[in-house]
């Protein structure tokens, strides 16, 4: 288990390699065969690690890899400190199951992409294994780094990633303008991040996790005052924001869309996205110690939660739609930490990867098939050409809508429950939100699936319309008509399929007569050591179990009401879209005004283009004016100053002091041009005024003596 | 190490770049590749001699280290006395290594007056040199006048566009400056004269003196003046998107990576131990400066179309981080403040590598000019990416290393200042990825464009050890930040009560919470 | 008294030839009373208890200097009166008057301030004093005058490279 | 005033040397201008042995010799130059000497 600090290395190193030589050297299949072969390696050393986790006494492991910043003094709280940083991984249940998310997600992906990017050229497929290497090696260190700035590393990291994946086709001004927008936005998120890290130090005087929570765990709960902790959870929850896309940070999710799909599934729906919820439930000692924030957070997560879905209910792109949904999904998670339910976060959080990736994949296989086609109303009926994909996005589909007994039930149910012991509010916003997710999934399943055709027509060894700027990333050519993808697409499907199915029975509530094997196995990472045994989190568990056990009833019928709910956005999906799709056509038409605002997404990146981005750049050109004339100016000025008064002293010169010294000449001249007829030439004359010098002393000799 | 002690390094650091110059004297205009063989071998071996600062350097050690002594103007007591300690070490290296680089990045760049053009550079290295390793205040004065004139000549004769006006502002900017220098070195010295009996530049000597505050804080601003304009601080610093834009790439590579450091080293080396009270008085308002620094480069580098000018208004806004972290009077942002200088160093230096290459080619700076080059110099395009992330301050990288420190330093000094100077991160990326897009993304639009040539092996060769650099900084820094302790320490110490005895108990002069419930164990 | 008569024999004759030197029209004339100017000069010397440097004013003055100047008249051929053309400015009669008045105000001077302590001149010969004149001359040029001495002989040397250089037609 | 004091010779000297001075001021011709020269060094000649006489002491005789020294090497130099001007000008006479002014 010493060895976990290889689990992000390996892919690094599959980077590295793909990066140097692949581009230049390697062919599609050796690039490919690195990029896997790592992630495999990766996926494998996930598994044995976690397998020790699990025979192991202790739940933490700590690995040092090396000093990373030195002791430097640095004042805290309580007098002089030690500002240290170690190269330091730690292998708990919470990263274990991390770690085995990314890796086996990432390691499926992976195998996905080496069909899915079979079209690019050479150097441009190993550079997108390059990135997606370099992505996971990221993505590997933020979930096992044991301090924040570590974890920070990686949190940078895959924001680098993700701009470089988004942007890869990056010809595309879209793609890459989306890449730049996701990159600044996380970079505020970061902005807040970074202070909660400094933040962190002053209070603590450390930056491991455990140490942190230990030091809070020693403060008081700050149910009545804003204190340094809550200030400390605002930080961080607002760099959660940028990278989980919550309000008001989300805006840049959708537009990553422009990026391959497998990236879309990997990074903005399985693993980076809910690298924000990752580290709300890392630092959960905190967060339980502010109450205020995890108002905020919960309430911050529903509203999410809702408006994502409400966007998601009109779009036409397909992976638009599973963008906001991602985003909903995310502020469910949010929701639950925010309830102090975080072990039903990081549930959630998991089975999500499974039934988000299956249908990021799904969509992509679609995509692919269609030739690049990604808006809905140019598909339908593809239930026919490519049965595979159809089956396992239905798995996936009905995972996300929360029908039992499939991941999405286990995790969403447990999350509403909380929710609804803790606040009833929000737990109304949840379950509507659950009813727009199952209607607008199967929106998106009758568009693409059901139905009549609608695509463009083909024909045998010949092109078609659509697409065609993309056709060069395109391998096949022709296009002959949507069709199966190959087994490398499949495959994953497949598998990812098989999770999305049993993913959620580690978590089988204990109403249902299951232990709730995930939230014990994961409780160890959210509270400090059991022995504070008068820690406020440990109470705080024993609360919410006693809750449980009173209200297995209320539970039942929670989930039965969530199921309803589902039920009911399936039905009114299925006859929308599916029965009578002219009925659809007329509520459009009716609410015209409200499903305008919905296609535009209520209008934010709009609103931020004009005030944010407006305001910064024309506050750049302003202040640009004002170097050149004002600063620059004044430069300037003085430099006219000094000109205009030499130009005066010039003057001066010219008349005064030059006048004088002209003067000094000039009598000079005057003068000796009459004296110099005394000058006669004559050497007797000369001589003349020698003797009457000596006259005239011999006469003084004579006189005085 | 004793007989090392004795051999005078330092001074054949400082001399071998001179002696190369004097060398290329002897060398006929005309054999012009001549001419550059030389002038790279002697960088080259500038480097290499400057090199054991690296190895036989003690951390743990004396303060001041290679000192050597000797009687330069004994009637007024000024003394030939050089000396390094971990801080000017790594200048010194840092200066040595940017040095051959951009004397190799000229290689094709130069071709008119090729032999004035080495004799100017590798001048200009023995006085940058120079200006960091003197213990004597009159030498560094010296060698600080000496580095004006070849940067004089390297942007007027060898820039581009407004080059005389260029020249002349950053002549006359950094003349004014120094001048006022040399009055408050003078009053040091007077006073020293005063209250020791003895007439002396010793810079070590002047670092034990405790001078009245009424002196210090006209000392201080007379200092300010002369070191801000280097820095450059932010109502000071118009003359360096002009120098730069116009300088030659080398010129634009040295004064960036070396000559800005000189501010910043005269503030650590002279204004902070020398002037301790003065000093503490004025942190408020140079931080607010920084502050303004920082985010007034970044925005008006947003709206720049001159790519060069964009890396200068970057630069101003980086420096003014460096000074935001110098000013919180504490290890950790000073700390953060010198690797940060390095970290200026290397990866604005390579961006003006990179913005010379592509102006060598097609000899337009106009961002718009540009679009879509990662399809056609993909090499080019990655060591652009890098050195922009490195920039941006991209953890793994150098650059994140340096902002780390000096946030956390300047945040345990007051939240707010920390609050709005990291909200310069946000701007920094957002400019540097802006153009990074418009000039690397996108479809090649102009057709001159479309057979660019990718960087050639030399081309190559000046950024490796830059990138191997901000690796290396960027995952272990501790070689580096080990190097700094005594010297950090040193500063710290003159100028933070709370740090002088940290060999004692830490707690003793804690400062006060926040407010009650943060006292955390109690 | 015999001493008086011959002192104001020669004096006469000194300042009467003196006069002939510089009031002659013919510069060969002038030549040669300068020649007995000087001879009357040596005996004055001899007079004076000085026969050494009367023997160097015979052989030098009249014998070497005088024959120069000789040579010189001879070789500048006086085609026309060497004093016919005459500068307006020239103010000779204020040269006359200064000389006269500064010749009386000297004789006044010099009488005057003579004590009337009558040194004898051409006091009779001392003992280990008259002996040696040309002895005593040789001990002090050789001795304690050796540097001027030796640097009297550079200068001759100068001098007469100096003329040789000067007189040459071409070098 | 029948015995012949210093005062005698100072008087016959200063009368010799007013003769030289007399000499330089009036004639035109520069051979007889350095023969007045002569004179004048004559004149302090025997000034200089009239006071060696009455100091009895042999110096006031040496300074003699070296004057006549000095003498001879003013001859042979200024009748160089007279020789030498005389071949330009064709002419002895000072007056027509008078281009060192202005």
């Amino acid at each position: 288990m010493d060895v976990i600090w290889l689990i992000p290395i390996l892919p690094g190193i599959g980077a590295a390699v793909n990066g140097l030589l692949g581009i230049r050297f390697f062919s599609k299949a050796q690039s490919a065969a690195v990029a896997c072969g790592s992630m495999g390696l990766a996926a494998a050393l996930s598994i044995y690690a976690f397998v020790q986790l699990l025979g192991s006494e202790s739940r933490v492991h700590d690995v040092v890899v090396a000093t990373w910043i030195p002791a430097i003094a640095l004042e805290t709280v309580d007098g002089i400190g030690a500002f240290a940083v170690d190269w330091a991984f730690r292998l708990d249940p919470l990263s274990g199951m991390m770690i085995l998310v990314v890796s086996g997600i990432g390691l499926l992906i992976h195998i996905y992409s080496t069909s899915y990017m079979h079209g690019e050229s050479d150097a441009g497929y190993a550079r997108f294994f390059c990135y997606l290497n370099l992505f996971c090696f990221f993505m590997l260190t933020l979930v096992l780094g044991a301090n924040l700035l570590v974890m920070f590393v990686g949190w940078e990291g895959v924001g680098l990633c993700s701009y470089l994946l988004i942007g890869f086709w990056y010809q595309k001004q879209s793609a890459s303008d989306a890449g730049k927008k996701a990159f600044l936005v996380n970079r505020i998120g970061d902005w807040g991040f970074v202070l909660g890290i400094f933040l962190i130090f002053f209070t603590f005087g450390t930056l491991d996790f455990r140490e942190v929570a230990a030091g809070a765990a020693a403060m008081p709960i700050e149910t009545a005052e804003f204190g340094v902790i809550s200030l400390i959870c605002l930080f961080l929850f607002v760099g959660a924001t940028g990278k989980s896309a919550q309000i008001p940070l989300y805006v840049w999710l959708p537009d990553a869309m422009e990026g391959p799909t497998p990236v879309s599934a990997l990074i903005h729906a399985a693993t980076m996205v809910t690298a924000g919820v990752y580290m709300v439930c890392r630092n959960a000692v905190l967060f339980t110690h502010a109450p205020m924030v995890m108002t905020i957070v919960a309430v911050i997560g529903g509203v999410t939660a809702l408006m994502a879905a409400s966007i998601g209910l009109t779009q036409t792109d397909i992976k638009r739609v599973l963008a906001y949904s991602t985003v909903s999904q995310l502020g469910y998670m949010f929701l639950a930490t925010g309830v102090g339910a975080f072990a039903a976060g990081a549930f959630h959080l998991m089975t999500h990867a499974f039934f988000k990736a299956l249908l990021f994949l799904g969509s992509g296989s679609v995509i692919h098939a269609m030739n690049d086609e990604q808006d809905m109303r140019h598909m339908g009926g593809l239930k026919t050409f490519m049965p595979v994909t159809f089956v396992t996005m239905l798995v996936g589909t009905l995972a996300i809508a929360g029908i039992p007994p499939l991941a999405g039930f286990f995790s969403k149910d447990e999350i509403l429950f909380q929710t609804f012991l803790h606040n009833r509010v929000l737990w109304i916003l949840a379950v509507a939100t659950a009813g727009m997710t199952a209607f607008y999934m199967f929106r998106l399943m009758a568009m693409t699936f059901y139905g009549e055709y609608r695509g463009p027509a083909w024909e045998h060894g010949e092109g078609h319309d659509a697409g065609e700027d993309h056709s060069d990333h395109d391998g096949h050519g022709a296009w002959h008509g949507p069709h199966e993808s190959p087994t490398a697409m499949t495959g994953p499907l497949m598998a990812l399929a098989v999770g999305a199915i049993v993913a959620g029975f580690v978590g089988i509530p204990a109403a249902l007569g299951g232990g709730n094997a995930i939230e014990h196995f994961l409780e160890p990472s959210f509270t400090v050591e059991a022995t504070e045994e008068a820690g406020p989190v440990a109470e705080a568990a024993g609360e919410a179990e006693e809750v449980h056990e009173v209200s297995h009833a209320a539970e039942l019928g929670l989930m039965a009401l969530s199921i309803l709910v589902a039920l009911g956005g399936i039905a009114l999906a299925h006859r929308l879209y599916i029965r009578r799709p002219e009925l659809a056509e007329a509520w459009r038409a009716r609410w015209a005004g409200a499903h305008r605002l919905l296609l535009n997404k209520y209008y934010v990146d709009e609103l931020y283009q004009s005030t944010v981005v407006r305001g910064t750049m024309s506050g750049g050109r302003g202040l640009w004016r004002f170097d050149g004339r004002v600063v620059d100016g004044a430069v300037n000025g003085t430099g006219w100053l000094t000109l205009a008064s030499s130009w005066c002293s010039q003057l001066f010169d010219r008349y005064v002091v030059d006048g004088a010294v002209n003067l000094v000449g000039w009598s000079a001249s005057e003068s000796s041009f009459s004296l110099r007829r005394i000058q006669t030439g004559l050497i007797q004359n000369y001589a003349l005024v020698m003797l009457l010098g000596v006259f005239v002393f011999v006469s003084i000799y004579l006189l005085v003596r | 190490m004793s007989n090392v002690a004795d051999f005078p390094l330092l001074s054949l650091i400082l001399f071998t770049p001179l002696a190369g110059a004097v060398l290329l004297l002897f060398v006929n205009r005309q054999s012009e590749d001549a001419i550059r063989w030389i002038a790279n071998v002697v960088a080259g071996i500038g480097f290499l001699v400057s090199l054991p600062l690296w190895f036989w350097f003690e951390p743990q050690g004396a303060q001041w280290q290679f000192v050597e002594r000797l009687e330069w103007i004994p009637s007024i007591g000024a003394e030939y006395s050089l000396g390094v300690d971990g801080f000017s070490a790594l200048l010194v290296l840092l200066t040595t290594m940017m040095g051959s680089i951009a004397i190799l990045s000229s290689w094709t760049a130069i071709t008119e007056r090729v032999k004035e053009y080495y004799i100017f550079l590798l001048v200009l290295q023995t006085g940058m040199i120079g200006a960091f390793v003197s213990l004597d205040f009159l030498l560094f004065f010296l060698f600080w006048e000496v580095m004006l004139v070849p940067m004089y000549f390297l942007i007027g004769i060898w820039g581009s566009d407004r080059r005389l006006y260029s020249a002349i502002k950053f002549f006359l900017y950094t003349l004014v400056g120094s001048v006022v220098m040399l009055l408050g070195i003078l009053a040091i010295y007077f006073e020293h004269h005063a209250m020791t009996g003895i007439y002396s530049f010793d810079v070590t000597r002047f670092h034990e003196l405790t001078l009245p505050v009424g002196l210090q804080w006209w000392v201080f601003l007379a200092f300010f003046l002369g070191f801000a304009v280097k820095v450059p601080m932010f109502p000071f610093h118009t003359w360096l998107p002009d120098a730069h834009t116009d300088a030659p790439t080398a010129g634009s590579v040295i004064l960036a990576a070396v000559l800005l450091k000189m501010g910043t080293y005269g503030f650590i080396r002279f204004s902070l131990p020398i002037l301790p009270e003065a000093t503490i008085e004025f942190v408020p308002m140079v931080i607010w400066l920084s502050i303004i620094g920082v985010i007034y480069g970044a925005l008006v580098a947003l709206a720049q179309r001159d790519w060069k000018r964009l890396v200068a208004y970057s630069s101003v806004s980086h420096m003014a981080m460096v000074m935001l972290g110098m000013f919180s009077l504490n290890p950790v942002g000073i700390m953060g403040s010198i690797v940060q200088q390095i970290n200026h160093g290397i990866s604005t230096g390579a961006l003006f590598l990179i913005v010379g290459i592509v102006y060598e080619r097609r000899h337009t700076r106009e961002i718009s000019e540009y679009g879509g080059l990662s399809k056609i110099m993909p090499v080019y395009a990655v060591v652009f990416l890098i050195m922009t992330m490195s920039s941006i301050g991209l953890p793994t990288l150098n650059g994140f290393i340096g902002e780390i420190l000096i946030l956390q330093g300047v945040f345990v000094v007051n939240k707010m200042w920390a609050a709005v100077a990291a909200s310069g991160i946000v701007l920094g990326a957002a400019y540097m990825l802006w153009l990074y897009q418009r000039t690397m993304f996108g479809n090649v639009d102009n057709p001159k464009n479309e057979s660019l040539p990718d960087l050639n092996i030399r081309e190559l060769a000046t950024f490796v050890p830059l990138i191997v650099l901000a690796v290396w900084i960027g995952l272990y820094p501790s070689p580096f930040l080990r190097r700094l302790d005594s010297s950090v320490m040193h500063v710290v110490s003159r100028v933070n009560a709370a740090y002088a005895p940290l060999n004692a108990d830490g707690g003793a002069d804690a400062s006060a919470p926040v407010d009650g419930s943060l006292a955390g164990g109690q | 008294m015999a001493e008086a008569f011959v002192f104001y024999g020669l004096a006469a004759l000194i300042l009467g030839f003196a006069v002939l030197v510089i009031s002659t029209r013919n510069t060969v004339h002038s030549v040669l009373y300068l020649v007995v100017n000087f001879l009357l000069v040596a005996m004055l010397y001899v007079m004076l208890g000085a026969e050494f440097l009367a023997a160097i004013q015979v052989l030098v003055y009249a014998g070497g200097i005088v024959v120069l100047y000789l040579f010189v008249v001879m070789l500048v051929n006086l085609k026309r009166p060497p004093e016919t053309h005459q500068d307006p400015r020239r103010q000779t009669r204020l040269g006359l008057a200064l000389a006269g008045a500064v010749l009386a105000e000297l004789v006044a001077i010099i009488v005057y301030s003579s004590t009337g302590e009558s040194v004898p001149a051409a006091a009779p010969a001392e003992a280990g004093m008259v002996e040696g004149n040309v002895e005593q001359i040789g001990m002090l040029l050789y001795t304690n005058y050796l540097i001027p001495f030796e640097v009297a002989s550079v200068l001759l040397l100068v001098a007469m490279i100096g003329a040789i250089v000067l007189a040459k037609r071409e070098l | 005033m029948l015995e012949i004091t210093t005062t005698h010779y100072l008087v016959l000297s200063a009368a010799l040397f007013m003769i030289g001075v007399i000499g330089v001021m009036v004639r035109r011709n520069i051979i007889i201008i350095f023969m007045s020269i002569e004179l004048m060094l004559n004149a302090v000649n025997v000034n200089l042995v009239a006071f060696s006489q009455q100091w009895q002491h042999v110096v006031g005789q040496v300074f003699a010799v070296f004057v006549i020294a000095v003498a001879a090497a003013e001859a042979a130099v200024g009748l160089g130059i007279i020789l030498a001007f005389y071949r330009n000008k064709e002419t002895v006479n000072i007056d027509e000497m008078n281009v060192m002014r202005w």
